[in-house]
């Protein structure tokens, strides 16, 4: 009966529908590992025989998981463009993070996905103006997105990328914004911190007011063309929305995506559902007004 | 029960309480469920009959937080709780009006399931105030009866008395039910083999689905986080996948109130499974009296819990392998 | 029941780190011979031990626990081994109330002058284990391989 | 149609069992629940209902996913083997084989979760009708016909003979292995127990329970209401009502430190635990009114949303004879029924 008809990766081929649970990670490498701030660093892995350990597409998430600690779904920060890597940008806050924190170059590390849904880049994205609107480590989901645009940069129209954190050294990927995004042809940065430093010259202030007074002096026009993507913290994005609604922005051009307690990634598991979508199956990308809709439980 | 009802309505109107802690009619015949309730009128729902067995003692920890006094009715084996709840700075006195209700024993509608009764519509006998000691059921499939002694719970059988320990009033009469001895069962283990025991608890406990209903229900096990709540604790507390972890769990939540637990039988009332687990409750009372004297978790506000105590002349942890 | 000399028990010693604990030490450094497949953990006071890390013992493939600590009266903390002595006692009574070998967990109270005590104790202990055998009742199969 | 006596029973289930493993009500101190059969265990057909359901036997409590063990530099996992003998279950009644259907759609969809799969296709199930309801039922209610299982074979209990008729070709498949066994049967005695059934179904007092207003698109309007204010105070948050549920799908991941390696196992969780969306900056469940409010709104809302109307709730009854505080769906639906919300 079954027993004779295995082949080496477990599919039971009389019922060729299974293929290897999406529940089972694969086994990669930690090939790079950059000191972005003091609590954050960006993992780069590798597949044990070199090149990706899955395709992906802008805005999906990939679930990291520690054999004995526990598992987590971060973003992959790399753009989909990047044919030899995939990164990881992780802020130590927990029992997960605090143990990714130690390891090092050549650890192994299990990975699963790509889980939950990507940024419309080939759809509603194309050829319109795009605002990126970052906090924090929230930069590290629309880092995929933005580094596709450079890389596919006539598809878009012009691209203004808002970004801040607590402090100077509290900037993720710093070194990438100076050499590469601020040196792309129609791609202005503004970066700014919350608070005053000694040695920064750029702007101070809480992002969302640095975004209303860039909007208001008419340095980032929000015209019917232009498409916003905002992600950072949840106080942040409240506000975020509320000085993107002032200048007259409608919720349905505004895209953000939400985190909530993710366990399974496909949706099964029942734990990250905002009414009746899931985050990890049906985002976790949303467009606003869809985000409006659902009951306010996260 | 209407004399109940009508005392709360008044206590009610006059403000001495802001709300009612009882039981609700269930929309069956054996399922009246407990019920806050902050209006007169919504009190023509209120019941007392012989199927509200849930100890309302522990819903009190959350109702002492509430503003204005809560009226709550106790039966004798509740008020040791609630009185052990007071020891432990749980519940707040004068946030609670206890009226004291008489007891005729409480019911479980799976023993009377037991005796091949199905498809039940209706059931007379139950009232808090009647005095017949058989249950009239009438069912799809014809008039059953059951005597009412075999449909009592269990706890019941072992009653511990119809006193009061701790009231503001009391309403209603009781009758005493104790027809069994406490520890006749415990004895009857004890007494088994080694194997036996041990093939005992290994069958009772592979029944065991992990749903903490006998964790959340317990008096005595008012922690606001609870040891096994934690996610660093790599033997989950919702998995049964090894024997070893049911006994792990049921062990530590019964030493966690040994010398607290009253021996109030939620527990056993609320499994799912019917697992007795009081037995584990009422080996620690067994052993906590035989070695360091009678002592009743709740008789009186303010005693010393047994395992918060010592005396110098103590049994050495081996009396264990001489008592045989 | 003649056991086989391959079995090695594993023991779990929780030690009062005042008495037991220097017992132990003192055991060491007069080389007392005692076997070495008792694990020991220094445990601030008798007291300490919950019974919990003795059934998680257990579960992790402990076949005895032994727990140590000062005599009652000479504890550091004054009342530590009293209550330690209560709480052991019942749950060495509910473990062999649910069928689970007597003498498989056991406490004992070594001073710190009582090297030669602790050594026999750990002797008489390791082999009593041996007689009872290795410890099926109270394990968790997924520890076993 | 075909028949076996009831006190031939025991011999079908041993032929059954040559040929792969059986699940069926078993009684292990006194209470029924689905467990695999040996020779001589005391199955028990004649209890209506198995405390918990035998959604276990695919969707088991619970399950290891992977193990892994360090070798050297990498890790090294090794999945757990797939189901690949085929077994069967039997004496599951409509309501729970409509509780697979749900599950179906659940661990079924794209992406398939391959475990469940695995058992779902060497599973064939026998379904046995009810031949007595109890009042806690309301599987009509849910467009179950009890009297009418539908599964791979369904089977009827009357009088000291069991009636047996296969209905899919794994049914075809059992019924021709155990074919010795049976003896034809007059379709007209089943046609009488079936009206006898839906006749006693029509006199439950749950039967004309209405489900109006409970859809998809309820979403708004039964989030905000201020119902669940009050009926979720007497809730102790214990899982009982989750676990017992033929429907529920929540489950948990988790590792187990076996010392020598770590295995990852999959097991189920209750929506009513206190830490079941605990994260890293919070819970946004915080509130027991919110998890009761969610178990409910994801029976009767969410799931109709996401499937195209089905709920997920087949009536089974287990949450009302089983809750310590006597709360559950049918007291829900009904509250907001009066209410007319």
């Amino acid at each position: 009966m079954c027993t004779e008809h295995k082949n080496e990766n477990h599919e039971c081929t009389c019922h060729t529908g299974y293929t290897l649970d999406t529940l089972i990670p694969k086994v990669g490498i930690i090939t790079d590992i950059r000191e972005e701030t003091p609590d954050v660093k960006t993992f780069r892995v590798n597949a044990p025989e070199g090149g990706k350990l899955f395709e992906h597409l802008p805005g999906q998430c990939a679930m990291i998981c520690v054999p004995g600690v526990s598992e987590g779904m971060f973003s992959i920060t790399s753009s989909p463009t990047n044919k030899e890597y995939q990164e990881f940008s992780i802020k130590r806050c927990g029992m997960l993070t605090d143990h990714l924190h130690t390891l090092q170059v050549g650890d192994p590390i299990t990975v699963r996905g790509p889980y939950g849904n990507n940024f419309p880049v080939d759809t509603v994205l194309k050829g319109k103006d795009l605002v990126f609107v970052a906090g924090g480590i929230g930069l590290a989901p629309l880092r995929s997105v933005i580094n596709y645009v450079i890389d596919n940069r006539a598809d878009y129209g012009k691209v203004d990328i808002v970004y801040g954190s607590r402090s100077a050294d509290d900037l993720v990927q710093l070194k990438e914004i100076r050499e590469l995004w601020m040196k792309t042809e129609g791609v202005n940065v503004h970066l700014t911190i919350d608070r005053e430093q000694e040695g920064w010259t750029g702007n101070v202030g809480f992002v969302p007011t640095y975004l209303k007074e860039l909007g208001e002096s008419g340095q980032i026009e929000f015209g019917v063309n232009t498409i916003s993507l905002v992600c950072g913290p949840p106080i942040m994005i409240k506000f975020v929305l509320a000085a993107l609604k002032d200048m007259g922005v409608s919720k349905d051009k505004i895209y953000t995506t939400l985190e909530l307690r993710m366990k399974c990634g496909v949706g099964k598991c029942g734990r990250c559902n905002i009414g009746s979508k899931y985050v990890c199956k049906d985002g976790p990308v949303f467009r606003c007004d869809e985000v409006d809709e659902l009951p306010n439980e996260y | 029960m209407q004399e109940l009802i009508t005392r709360a309505k008044e206590l009610l109107e006059n403000g001495t309480v802001a709300r009612v802690l009882g039981w609700k009619i269930g929309d069956l015949p054996y399922n009246p469920e407990p019920a806050f309730f902050e209006t007169a009128e919504s009190l023509d729902k209120f019941v007392y009959n012989g199927f509200c067995g849930a100890n309302l003692s522990k819903y009190m920890i959350e109702a002492s937080k509430l503003e204005g006094k809560t009226l709550v009715c106790l039966k004798p084996c509740d008020t040791y709780s609630f009185n052990q709840l007071l020891t432990e700075h749980r519940v707040d006195r004068d946030k609670a009006y206890i009226i004291g209700v008489g007891c005729k024993g409480k019911l479980d509608v799976e023993k009377i399931k037991k005796t091949g009764i199905k498809g039940i519509v209706s059931i007379s006998g139950a009232e808090a105030d009647s005095a017949c000691d058989t249950l009239e059921i009438d069912t799809l499939y014809g008039k059953k009866s059951c005597a009412y002694g075999d449909a009592m719970l269990e706890r019941c059988h072992v009653c511990k008395g119809k006193e009061h320990k701790i009231y503001d009033e009391l309403i209603g009469e009781s009758r005493d039910t104790a027809d069994k001895e406490r520890f006749a069962e415990v004895e009857m283990i004890e007494a088994m083999s080694p194997e036996e025991k041990f093939a005992f608890f290994q069958k009772e406990l592979s029944k065991c689905i992990r749903c903490n209903a006998c964790r959340n229900v317990c008096p005595a096990c008012s922690c606001r986080k609870c040891v096994f709540d934690s996610n660093k604790f790599d033997s989950a507390q919702k998995a049964n996948v090894d024997s070893f972890e049911e006994k792990m769990f049921h062990i530590i939540r019964a030493f966690h109130v040994a010398g607290r637990c009253t021996d109030c039988g939620e527990c056993s009332r609320v499994c799912p499974q019917g697992i007795p687990l009081h037995l584990f409750n009422r080996k620690f009372i067994k052993d906590i009296d035989e070695l360091y004297g009678d002592y009743t978790a709740g008789a009186e506000a303010g005693s010393l819990a047994p395992l918060t105590d010592f005396k110098m002349d103590d049994a050495e942890p081996s009396i264990v392998n001489e008592r045989g | 029941m003649s056991v086989n000399n391959e079995f090695k028990p594993k023991i779990v010693a929780f030690c009062c780190n005042w008495c037991s604990y220097a017992g132990a030490d003192l055991a060491g450094s007069s080389r007392l011979a005692y076997p070495a497949d008792v694990k020991i953990i220094r445990v601030p006071c008798s007291c300490r031990v919950n019974p919990m890390f003795i059934l998680r013992a257990f579960e992790k493939g402990a076949d005895g626990v032994i727990i140590c600590g000062c005599h009652p009266g000479d504890c550091h903390y004054s009342t530590g081994n009293y209550y330690a002595r209560r709480r052991m006692t019942l749950l060495f009574s509910m473990l062999d109330y649910i069928g689970v070998e007597k003498g498989r967990a056991r406490v004992e109270w070594v001073s710190a002058a009582e090297g030669v005590k602790f050594a026999d104790t750990m002797n008489s202990f390791v082999s009593k284990i041996k007689d009872l055998g290795e410890n099926v009742r109270l394990g968790d199969i997924r520890c076993k391989n | 149609m075909l028949k076996i006596a009831k006190k031939d029973l025991a011999s079908l289930f041993a032929l059954i069992k040559e040929s792969g493993e059986l699940y069926l009500p078993v009684k292990v101190a006194e209470q029924t629940n689905f467990a695999a059969y040996e020779d001589g265990a005391e199955f028990d057909l004649d209890t209506l209902k198995s405390v918990k359901s035998p959604k276990d036997v695919f969707f088991p409590q619970s399950e290891t996913l992977y193990t892994c063990k360090n070798e050297g530099k990498t890790i090294k996992i090794t999945p757990e083997e797939l189901v690949d003998q085929p077994f069967v279950v039997f004496g599951m009644k409509a309501c729970d084989v409509g509780g697979i259907e749900v599950l179906d759609r659940v661990f079924l969809s794209d992406p398939v979760d391959s475990f469940y799969a695995a058992r779902r296709a060497h599973g064939t199930i026998v379904a046995l009708a009810c031949h007595e309801p109890e009042e806690s039922c309301f599987c009509k209610v849910f467009g179950i016909d009890a009297a009418e299982p539908v599964a791979d074979v369904a089977t009827w209990m009357i009088g000291d003979e069991l009636y047996w008729k296969a209905l899919t070709e794994k049914g075809e498949a059992l019924t021709e292995k155990v074919s010795s066994l049976l003896t034809d049967a007059d379709e007209q005695v089943v046609e009488n127990e079936k009206t006898a059934i839906r006749a006693i179904i029509e006199k439950l007092p749950y039967s004309d329970l209405s489900l109006e207003g409970w859809n998809g698109d309820a979403v708004a309007e039964k989030f905000d209401s201020k119902l669940w204010n009050e009926l979720y105070k007497p809730c102790l948050a214990c899982g009982t009502c989750t676990f017992v549920c033929p429907t529920c799908q929540c489950y948990d991941i988790k590792d187990y430190n076996t010392g020598s390696s770590v295995q990852r196992y999959r097991c189920w969780d209750s929506c009513m635990y206190s830490d079941f969306t605990m994260m890293a900056h919070g819970n946004n469940r915080t509130s027991q009114m919110q998890r009761f409010r969610q178990r409910f709104m994801h029976k009767l809302v969410y799931f109709p949303a996401n499937n195209d109307g089905t709920y997920s709730c087949v009536g089974c009854g287990r949450c009302v004879d089983k809750c310590p505080a006597s709360l559950n769906i049918v007291k829900v639906i009904k509250a907001f029924g009066e209410k007319g919300e």
